[in-house]
């Protein structure tokens, strides 16, 4: 098992929280991208959605102060933001394929150079963990994926096509990895921030498909 | 006029006539919301060769509650159509898991917002829509899809049930309920699409017309019984604990 | 123009009225069918539904005392029964076309003796009238037609085919004239009940096609 | 965080960005629910071929209140959807009518419950959708129908909108919004259809979370601008007259 490499798991969150522009609606999926909640974006206003009914949910409820009838999508007790809504699940899911989220964070097994990502079934498996992630990635604006850079096994996430069933084809916007944050580009993965002590040439040692770099390319500040 | 109570002495009553055969949803995401306490009575009452439709079959967590995949323990379940028939992170083995990869249990898996659609399509008369989900995955596969302005779109059937089991919060006798926050996900919509509703209620059951008409969550024309749930140990988890975090 | 023979308007409203069982869903159209709700029909226990979403609507509100914000689907404001639940128009047709209406009452210019019936447009009218009927009319558990016995110029309007566009196809279940009550059999309609003062072969000579009559043809009681 | 507020000065503001040739659909079922201020907004801002959505023309009622039929008759409408052309008692003329049956304004004939499902189904995504309704009559002439389990249905289409006029009775200033009664109506489906929904609200907007989430009909990523009413008679029929008749 490789040693983790580049960014934390709260790191990659941050990086991606300052993607989101104010006024936008956003869904967090269960692991990292939930930690995107907790990350401080200044003055923009997010409602956060969750796949339960939740339309503006806030930070986790500190110990003994949770509504247990109210949870995110990890199944995490949380606080409201005042605005707040709650609808059922039919119309929770109007929200994702009626195109009103601007993006979704995801993780995921693989993504592939065209945009295609992988995150619902393992090699081999029957059935497998849907939950809500082929609606979000069907219909939200954009896609954005946050995974560790390489498999227990140092194999590449980053694949020119996934070899595991797709959750959904060509969708993928931004992929954060511990190694940087990159764009599917359709023939490559576009490298735009790396993270801080890591070379392109160790990024490009365990990326798949064709790796290309961002001019000024920036060192993700952390 | 008469205005019948709907009100069922307990959980027993409430579930004895579930024939075998028969398709049950059940509401709940995570804890809130699920009927925690009809599922312990349909073990009881021990009705077979059901078909389950749920989020997730449970299990995920400790302690565990009743669950789908208890009934599935309990050798009641011929199918399910959920979800989850594994969870998300690779490495949490659900105990459903196991009952279905070795082929003793049949399951239909479902994108949740498809699966929420169809119950809602059938609780509203829509035999079949079209939806952009799934559409290029395994799971379209040998499925009819169609192209409408440009974009491909897959066909999927509305999913009616003989029984949905729910929990709210507040109901009066004839069935009127409240959610309380995320207590609501898949509840209203089950109750849509089942012949017979069957809510448990968290707070004293109140008398007819309690509940403003602009605040009613499922309206009573949906529920046809409620059951009280008994204050703990007896009725399971009341989950009164609320932050005034606002 | 002839003579209005046989029942009342409210009469008939009346005799259609003492259809409904306890428990039952109604939906009640505009016109006749409405004062459907005014009949004293005991302990039974009717849930009066209206297209724009009122779920236990009560009689109309009395002077003075209405609330502006609140009609029935003949937009009279109407009072609300204990237990009443307002939805909005979607979920309303939700209700209808899901099959939980359990009677619906429209009136209509004809209707067939293969229960098919017309009541959204005329001869040689461009569009027309269609409001809540069509989706009523496929979806209801079952379609009570209430109609004046013959048109101005004294043509039957219950005939052996629609010669109007029709706004459904073999749905109605019951129709209330004021010369009786009738069920379309296929072939024909079935005279239930017949109004006081009239006789079979005064019924006979105003329907269209063949006029079976009940065993024990009762009069109905006004 | 900043959250801004959604208030829009006055009516002409609110409406000030309508394009010639926009798709708006209008709430309202009788009188409740109609956001006649935006109406006559409308009017005087004068965009041109507009397709107009609604469950009627308007006209039927004396005094008459800014409706449809007045936008056709100042020349702004290319085509209207709805579904009423005409009044369901023939005896009756609505002003719009006539337009229609000498060609000047085009109309699109739809049943109320298809319409409301068809911009239910635009706000969720769900590009067309089977309903029982219709089958077999002249709207159903030349148009694709599909057998399921052995009934006979009609395809048909989502009805997205650009702008959605809506009136309520509440709201906070992030546009969620509650409803008075029936004035609910086609309100809540229009504000999910549109690119921009704009609200009249009867009573004082209030500070963001002033309402209750579980209590929101309509929640506030749904709605773009809102405009207060002004009292009467500066703003149009406030309706506040309210039996307390429970």
């Amino acid at each position: 098992m490789s040693e983790t490499k580049g960014l934390t798991r709260q790191q990659m969150a941050d990086r991606v929280a300052r993607e989101f522009q104010d006024g936008w609606i956003v869904n967090l999926g269960v692991g990292i991208p939930t930690m995107c909640s907790n990350t401080d974006i200044g003055d923009r206003d997010i409602t956060y959605h969750s796949e339960n009914g939740v339309i503006g949910y806030g930070p986790v409820a500190a110990e003994g102060q949770e509504d247990l009838n109210l949870v995110n999508a990890g199944g995490q007790n949380v606080t409201l933001k005042p605005g707040a809504a709650v609808v059922h699940h039919a119309d929770s899911f109007g929200v994702i394929r009626g195109g009103h989220i601007d993006a979704t964070v995801m993780g995921a097994y693989q993504v592939s150079m065209t945009g295609d990502f992988a995150n619902w079934k393992l090699a081999g498996q029957k059935g497998g963990g849907i939950g809500g992630a082929m609606d979000l990635a069907a219909c939200a604006k954009r896609v954005f994926i946050i995974l560790e850079h390489v498999t227990r096994k140092n194999e590449p996430r980053l694949v020119q096509a996934c070899d595991l069933p797709i959750t959904a084809k060509g969708v993928v916007t931004l992929v954060m990895t511990n190694y940087g944050l990159f764009e599917p580009t359709g023939t490559g993965f576009r490298l735009r921030e790396i993270a801080p002590g890591l070379t392109v040439e160790d990024v490009r040692a365990v990326t798949g498909g064709t790796l290309t770099v961002a001019d000024g390319l920036k060192t993700i500040a952390v | 006029m008469t205005q019948r109570s709907k009100v069922v002495a307990n959980f027993a009553a409430a579930v004895a006539d579930v024939p075998d055969g028969a398709t049950i949803a059940f509401g709940g995401f995570a804890m809130p919301g699920t009927p925690f306490n009809l599922i312990k009575a349909l073990m009881e009452q021990g009705a077979k060769r059901l078909t389950l439709v749920a989020n997730t079959t449970g299990g995920a967590q400790q302690p565990r509650m009743p669950d789908i995949g208890m009934l599935v323990e309990n050798g009641q379940v011929a199918k399910v159509i959920c979800a989850f028939t594994a969870a998300t992170r690779p490495t949490d083995v659900l105990p459903f898991t196991k009952y279905y990869e070795s082929g003793e249990v049949d399951a239909e898996l479902v994108p949740q917002g498809t699966l929420a659609e169809r119950m809602r399509a059938a609780g509203a008369g829509v035999p079949a829509f079209y939806t952009p989900t799934a559409v290029g995955t395994e799971l379209a596969k040998g499925r009819e899809t169609r192209v409408i302005n440009g974009r491909e779109y897959l066909l999927e059937y509305a999913l009616p049930l003989d029984y949905a089991f729910i929990r709210a919060r507040t109901a009066d006798v004839l069935g009127n309920l409240r959610f309380h926050r995320s207590q609501r996900n898949f509840n209203p919509v089950m109750a849509t699409a089942a012949r017979c509703t069957i809510a448990e209620i968290d707070d004293p059951i109140q008398p007819a017309g309690s509940i403003d008409p602009d605040d009613v969550h499922t309206a009573g024309i949906y529920v046809h019984r409620l059951v009280q749930v008994p204050p703990s140990p007896e009725g399971i988890w009341p989950a009164k604990r609320e932050a005034r975090a606002r």
